[in-house]
């Protein structure tokens, strides 16, 4: 069943291509990890794991797995020339002191002014935090990559969050199937939708109010 | 009159044969830091010991709580030896033991954003007594910490976090227990080495000492007070 | 809408051919992080550059404050370039020029404990807004800092030390920045590169990346913003 | 001019023959940097360098000097089998949190109750502290290692110290070139005196009361 907007390829390479050039750029585990598969290698983004490697990429054709080099979801990585590791201390050290051109997160839900919300839901018992608030407070750009609905169908970008917050007002970029949107000081501006996809159909599936691609700047 | 009343550490004689020997010392109730993330690094045969040792209403901090391996940190919940657990992703489908003991109320949860959890070990090992972050401000997690806006920005005082012992896994170890780790295995195990009264490593090679260049130690062996060779369990 | 406005840091086109280009951007006032200690490890080169450029009332973090060297820190105070100075050691004999500097007042001494100003470095580099350390509680050098007690003994409340720039110097380093130091030689250096927005290396030798293993590296280059190779002023 | 008591080897070597065996132990700059040169090195002791140097030793004839191996004084040293290095933060972590079974420290005053002042003097423009405070706090056990009076003859081991502090209640024993001193709960223990050493000679050079050998148990 083929299902709306980009293929999950299509949208990680809409957040790669955005990546700064030569620019440090953590990637979550989930969705932002197929990031590390599409990024042009002309552009020389240099990819952090929260587990203290730096400087990785996707496995190619060739590669030989090694067990000991694996991304933040234990997904099999390789190495690139000039890689280092360190350990989750100076990892994080890395996230928090501010170093972190960008991080690219999933989210359960993103307010119209970035709030984040990608931890925990209000039903859940028991959650894992990880490196997220760590990320969302630290990295220079948040940027999320994530479905546009929750599987029951619920819009994820939100007037207002209604989940427990991971950090206030710091997402600056959402990518999701359906569209690019860029959270700015006067709302969430469309500047890119999926090729099938209308600002209406975007609208439809969005709690918060969108700013059309042709009022934005 | 020394201030301090920890045993001394040894260079000499780290070398435990017998892996119960390697976690001789922990008891009911202690404080065990238990190195590893996700599937990496994690030091097997320790756990497999402490697990043998049967103690119990023990304090674990770990990463993970279990990722479905014949012998990592998740036999401990299945053992019924965990009292708390200080965790930062629990939450792995395969941590079924953890899950159990969790959803029952045997297994007390402090959950703690993964850069917190380095940070509270590392000041332990490093003498501090707590230290102010932005990471988690504001949020559930730190509800009940003392907060301070430091530059227009809140803050969470948050404390060390000492191990009575840290079960920690290396590459490779000199006679003098200078650490080297491999890739994504380093992870928490050197910050827990600092952080832990006694500190034990399980290694896959042991060399001699001057073996390991000066400076490619990536822990010094002064954090290092056991050290036991074991390949994993089998 | 980014929380944080230093300029990125990019893992391209680091390398400078000329120390001026090194030392670019130092203006007067700025905060200024000096690597060394002693004579080893000591950012010579870039000191040099920083005389040239004649920057004034620099706020000065180093270990020392000179040992008599062509170029090293004493440079800085010989040329009247230094407003205040944040020291561990300042008083080595052969310190003249800081001392006639101090003399006369124009450099104001902020002498704090080695392992503090260490600690205070990477608590910027980390994004710490500070840590209570019992180190120098109840001595005149903590008399105006907050204190607490803390599980029976008293604690000093330290904030971070972060830099505008940290001149530093290593061994080796490869095109991405990822650097080796040289035994004691190391020293303040990796975490000054911690603690700067810009982070300047001198380095005796550059390699192509690849050429230092993964598990080598000392300092990942992503705390490195400029390279100059350069062996030394003659 | 023979002065009494040892001299500085002989007073180094009642210093190193009390280090605990196969312990982490770190020696100040001054006269304690001479214990590298004086331990048996059948103790298997394990010499801290504040600069991050760990395993060193003092060296002896066909050592190459290494201008990057230097101990805290900036002297020459060599590196042992099994010897690692660390950067400052590490180096004072290793200090500080507790890991060292001793230090050796030099000091202008040690009182009968351990205090110790010998980072600056009343009458001091310009000090310096280096690792002092570092040290006297984080290693289990503080040896002073001094001359027994000042250059103008004042005693160093006095009942309170007139100068400012380094850290209180910290020493442990105080080996000066006439005498091996304890710092008891029941007052400071004269261990040891240098063999043309009368305990009346070190009282009389000594501000605070002793405890003589007899008395001590």
């Amino acid at each position: 069943m083929s299902r709306p907007g980009w293929d999950v390829p299509q949208q990680a390479r809409q957040v790669a291509r955005r990546l700064p050039r030569g620019g440090y750029v953590n990637l979550g585990i989930g969705l932002p990890a197929a990031v590390a598969d599409q990024i042009d290698p002309d552009q020389h983004v240099v990819f952090h794991c929260e587990n203290g490697l730096i400087g990785y990429r996707g496995m190619v054709g060739g590669d030989d797995p090694d067990p000991d080099v694996i991304d933040a979801g234990s997904r099999q990585v390789a190495l690139i020339p000039g890689a280092a590791v360190v350990g989750h201390d100076l990892s994080f050290a890395i996230a928090r002191g501010g170093r972190l051109d960008a991080t690219v997160l999933g989210a359960y839900q993103v307010s119209a002014d970035g709030d984040l919300a990608n931890w925990t839901t209000p039903a859940a018992r028991l959650s894992g935090v990880g490196g997220a608030m760590d990320l969302a407070l630290g990295a220079k750009q948040v940027i999320v990559m994530m479905r546009h609905r929750a599987r029951d169908g619920a819009p994820k970008i939100v007037q207002r969050c209604s989940y427990p917050l991971t950090a206030r007002r710091c997402v600056g970029l959402v990518v999701t199937e359906l569209a690019v949107i860029e959270v700015t000081a006067d709302g969430l501006a469309v500047r890119q939708l999926a090729p099938d996809i209308t600002f209406d159909d975007l609208q439809n599936a969005t709690d918060a109010p969108l700013l059309a691609p042709s009022a934005t700047p | 009159m020394t201030q301090r009343t920890e045993s001394a550490r040894v260079a000499l004689n780290k070398l435990v044969q017998d892996p119960s020997d390697a976690v001789a010392g922990i008891r009911d109730g202690s404080v065990v830091l238990v190195g590893g993330w996700g599937g990496v690094g994690v030091p097997d045969v320790l756990i497999d010991a402490v697990a043998r040792l049967g103690a119990s209403g023990l304090v674990v901090a770990t990463n993970n709580c279990g990722m479905g391996r014949p012998a990592d940190v998740g036999l401990l919940f299945r053992n019924g030896q965990v009292g708390r657990v200080i965790a930062t992703y629990p939450v792995h489908p395969a941590a079924t033991d953890f899950l159990a003991r969790f959803e029952s109320g045997e297994v007390e949860l402090e959950l703690i954003p993964q850069g917190t959890l380095a940070e509270r070990l590392r000041a332990a090992g490093a003498g501090l007594g707590g230290f102010f972050t932005p990471t988690g401000a504001g949020t559930l997690l730190t509800e009940r910490r003392e907060t301070r806006v430091i530059d227009g920005l809140e803050h969470v005082l948050e404390p060390p976090l000492r191990g009575d012992f840290a079960l920690i896994r290396a590459e490779r170890s000199d006679e003098l227990g200078n650490l080297r780790f491999r890739y994504a295995a380093r992870g928490l195990n050197p910050v827990m080495a600092m952080a832990a009264r006694t500190t034990v490593v399980q290694v896959d090679e042991l060399v001699p000492a001057g073996r390991i260049h000066p400076d490619d130690v990536h822990l010094p062996g002064i954090f290092v007070d056991r050290i036991l060779v074991s390949g994993g369990v089998p």
